[in-house]
């Protein structure tokens, strides 16, 4: 029973960790890092879904008959690049925030705001 | 090509985009988006004819047939949200024109409207597909280019307001993609109709249980219901003019479709309602949406804010229809959803108005603007007029309907706080008239003429749109109950 | 993985957490190579490792690479956290047990890919296969989705004020 | 930029052979792992690489801004083209057994043609992406 489900688990705990980087922490760059590590925990859980034991990559070849299924790696392989496009802009904002308020720290810029109100 | 119109819907504004960027010229892009929103509406009216004379159209991507491929199916529910998305998203593209020269310069004008034709296609592509996974992929596009719109505001608040949408909105992402990650696991399939057939058969278990919860959670945090608003109301203050009354108007919509979407077609009614304690949820959460942000929208100097806490109230209302889960319920939240879309795309059209000239929208700096600018103000407080539903106008029909339901149901406390809640709109609409015609226009005060005509002219056409839906309510009614009777049925 | 990911958490010094974050992803590669996907595994290998890294780096040379504040647990993330974890682990417990062949996933579609996809598109990558054919719906939005990363970039970073002194951008 | 001179001779000399290996990739994406996306990141980081040893600047005149945000629409007007071509001559969107007289060539050709759209997009895409970062200017506000 448990080693069953030990790979989902350690997965949940993988995961739980990049969430809590993304929502606890105020620097903005270490969000960013955090969605990363959240998302790619979910990439690793999708593929553990496809996973056959004694399976083999699904490229269809001579020798082999059980494959993992291919179904998982297509979605993933699109959220990774959502993943990306989503980092890339997110760090673009970084970097104007940084030039708008001179620091990338949450509690900071909402001082600032708050100054300004 | 009447047979290609599901996918033609999603794919001219999906083409439309980068030739956009190609043609650099400012008016020829302008041009582009213009010809790309006009013709998907177009397309979505002669869907919605379609699906009502012949039932639901089902459109295989690439010839493979579901659940193997990915299917796009247009029945009443997303045929009608469809309509509303493209209908407001062409009307206010000769608004776009002046309001974005002036508010972003002409340089960058080209990459604006590209941003917005991909934001419009992800909207349709996801009310418009049948799988779960593509659902998520559009609703990437869209957010990835709301991001954009968003953080390209005039403030520098605009670009923190992006920012944490774009932290939120990819959480809520990552939840929705565990969500379908679990359903997937669970029953081997992505289609929706296929999951619904399947998850019947497997019941409630666990794993069911916590996909829905991880699904619910990342709706409610792009559909900005209470508590999961917090992105929304910078988002909508700081983004230029015509970004927010898009947005205000559609964005929220289309993610309350997937809600509907995903509580009646994938998810049985029985499932939703009965195993999990969801609609004791919902209500008290709506309740509480429509009562803390109408008040905290009656403190807002800023009044694209105000109106920003007021969509999250009405966002309330849709809820708490939904809650309801019976047929009568869901036509008053389809039919609310319709009248606020046209309503608050008005609002924040005549708000955009008002920046045009003035710059600015703090309510301090309006003082006596009844005087200096009629016609716009005339139709903010006609919208405003709406958003409390007094009788005449679309605001009205739905919360009537929505009481009614409420009645029906036999949970008659919730109609009267539906009535209790308005007062707090009458407040802050209150706050608006007070200031544009009671008080005198500062002495001070430059010369400002009215807003010219290609903004006011759409404007115009929203708020009267409101009024007229508020008389002859055929149209978007029929359209609301069929849909409800199309969703509810389902379960049963 | 785990212990990279406690280190980044605690660390405050962002260099050494982009490179954590790198490190992270190249673990997450290897272990799609043990999980069979290595169509995946080579795209997070040179995506999270490689793309994310660098841009992440660029960003540090942007902005600043310390976090200022020591970072102290907070009681309310936390909970959620802990709360969203729970529902998780109670998710899987009904599952199929990992590796198991009689799991739905590979019983109902999935099966189908693969008998069918190599004859239908004489493509023996079943991966491809269904990523350009099965579902290239769904990598012409990914397709998009990159596209719209791109014009957003652009937008926000683009040396634009050079331009504007030519034009009338009113925006800094 | 300062100069080093083994990591320009070397960088130099490794140029060619990322760029193969991007093409193999992209091409060879049918039989072996690999696809457009993968062959996309690849050729990007070649000039990646390119930039960072040679600076921005000089690897901007290889690849011009123009030519870059050409072929990011280019990619997408591919891929969307191919599916609307298949509309045209009768089949579904993206239903490539209408591209060709047999539909497995037509599946192969089709295949063929999207992954080259996600790699052109891809590329451009990456590319643009960190020049955009490493030519940004400092200016704060």
């Amino acid at each position: 029973m448990f080693l069953e489900y030990f790979n989902y688990w350690i997965v949940v705990f993988l995961m739980m960790a990049g969430f809590y980087i993304v929502i606890a922490h105020d620097n903005l760059i270490k969000k960013i890092v955090g969605l990363n590590i959240f998302q790619a925990s979910v990439f690793v859980l999708y593929i553990s879904f496809g996973k056959i034991t004694g399976g083999t990559a699904p490229i269809i070849a001579e020798g082999f008959s059980v494959y993992s299924n291919p179904l998982p790696h297509v979605l993933i392989l699109t959220a990774i690049v959502v993943g990306v496009a989503t980092t890339a802009l997110g760090l673009a904002l970084v970097v104007r925030i940084n030039e708008a308020y001179g620091t990338i720290e949450d509690d900071e810029i909402h001082k600032a705001d708050e100054e300004e109100d | 090509m009447v047979a290609h119109f599901p996918a033609l819907l999603v794919i001219i504004p999906l083409i439309g985009a980068p030739i956009c960027m190609l043609v650099r010229v400012r008016d020829w892009s302008w041009a582009v988006a213009t010809i790309c929103t006009w013709a998907s509406f177009a397309i979505s009216w002669l869907l919605l004819q379609q699906v009502i004379s012949d039932g639901s159209i089902s459109y295989q991507m690439g010839g493979w047939a579901p659940p193997i491929g990915i299917e796009y199916r247009i029945d009443m529910a997303n045929a009608f949200v469809m309509l509303i998305v493209t209908g407001i998203g062409s009307v206010i593209m000769p608004y776009a024109r002046e309001s974005v020269r002036a508010e972003y310069g002409v340089r960058r004008v080209y990459f604006f409207y590209t941003s917005y034709l991909l934001c419009f296609c992800g909207l349709l592509g996801v009310a418009a597909t049948g799988d779960a996974f593509n659902l998520f992929v559009f609703l990437e596009i869209n957010s990835l280019a709301t991001y954009v719109l968003v953080g390209m505001g005039k403030d520098r608040r605009a670009l923190t307001a992006a920012y944490q949408y774009l932290v939120l909105g990819t959480i809520g992402a990552t939840f929705i993609v565990i969500g379908i990650g679990l359903l997937y696991a669970e029953t081997g399939t992505l289609n929706m109709y296929d999951l619904a057939d399947r998850i019947e058969k497997v019941g409630a278990s666990r794993t069911i249980g916590a996909a829905f919860a991880f699904l619910v959670v990342g709706i409610s945090l792009k559909l900005a219901l209470f508590p999961l608003h917090l992105w929304l109301p910078n988002a909508y203050t700081y983004a230029p003019s015509m970004v927010s009354a898009f947005l205000a108007a559609t964005a929220t919509k289309v993610a309350v479709y997937v809600l509907l979407r995903f509580l009646f077609s994938v998810f049985n009614i029985e499932l939703t309602f009965d195993v999990l304690p969801l609609d004791y949820i919902f209500a008290a959460l709506a309740v509480i949406a429509m009562f803390a942000a109408s008040t905290v929208a009656i403190f807002q100097e800023n009044l694209k804010r105000m109106l920003a806490y007021s969509s999250v109230a009405q966002i309330g209302y849709i809820v708490l229809g939904i809650s309801l889960h019976n047929a009568a319920g869901v036509t008053a939240s389809v039919l609310h959803l319709f009248n606020h879309a046209i309503i608050k795309g008005g609002m924040f059209l005549a708000l955009g108005c008002i920046v045009y000239r003035l710059g600015t929208v703090n309510i301090h700096h309006l003082q006596g603007i009844g005087r200096r600018m009629p016609l716009t103000t005339a139709a903010l407080v006609t919208g405003g007029l709406g958003l409390i539903g007094v009788p005449l106008t679309a605001g009205f029909v739905s919360k009537w309907y929505l009481v009614i339901a409420a009645i029906e149901k036999g949970w008659w406390p919730l109609g009267l706080l539906v009535l209790l809640s308005s007062l707090l709109a009458v407040v802050y609409v209150w706050r608006i008239v007070e200031v544009a015609y009671m008080k005198p226009v500062p002495e001070n005060a430059e010369q400002v003429e009215e807003a010219p005509s290609s903004l006011l002219f759409p404007t115009f056409i929203l708020i009267g749109a409101s009024i007229y839906f508020g008389i002859d309510t055929d149209l978007p009614l029929d359209a609301a109950i069929e849909t409800a009777k199309q969703l509810t049925g389902n379960g049963e | 993985m785990a212990i990279t990911v406690i280190a980044i958490v605690k660390i405050r010094n962002l260099f050494a957490v982009v490179m954590l974050g790198s490190i992270f992803s190249l673990l997450a590669a290897a272990m799609f190579v043990v999980l069979d996907a290595v169509d995946v595994a080579f795209t997070e290998a040179s995506v999270g490792a490689g793309i994310s890294t660098v841009l992440a780096l660029g960003t540090l040379a942007l902005t600043t690479d310390r976090e200022k504040k020591p970072m102290h647990t907070k009681l309310v993330p936390l909970c959620v956290v802990f709360l969203t974890g729970a529902a998780l682990i109670y998710g899987t417990l009904d599952l199929a047990p990992f590796g198991s062949k009689n799991a739905p996933v590979h019983t109902h579609v999935g099966p189908t890919y693969l008998a069918e996809a190599q004859e239908k598109t004489t493509v023996p990558n079943v991966v491809t296969a269904v990523l350009a054919s099965y579902r290239g719906y769904d990598t012409l939005g990914e397709v998009t989705v990159i596209f719209t990363a791109g014009i957003g970039v652009i937008l926000l970073l683009g040396n634009w004020r050079r331009e504007r002194d030519s034009g009338d951008d009113q925006n800094a | 930029m300062r100069s080093y001179l083994v990591l320009r001779v070397v960088s130099k000399l490794l140029m060619p052979f990322i760029l193969l290996f991007a093409l193999y990739v992209q091409f060879h994406g049918d039989f072996g792992p690999g696809g457009g996306f993968q062959a996309g990141v690849i050729f990007a980081s070649a000039f990646i690489l390119y930039a960072l040893i040679f600076g921005v600047k000089d690897a901007g005149a290889v690849l011009p801004r123009g030519i870059l945000r050409f072929g990011i629409a280019m990619g997408v007007l591919l891929y969307a083209g191919v599916g609307v071509f298949n509309l045209l001559v009768g089949g579904n969107f993206l239903d490539y057994n209408v591209m060709a007289k047999d539909p497995t060539l037509g599946q192969h050709l089709g295949i063929w043609l999207v992954e080259l759209g996600v790699g052109l997009t891809v590329a451009s895409v990456m590319v643009t992406i960190f020049f955009t970062f490493a030519g940004h200017r400092y200016r704060p506000q």
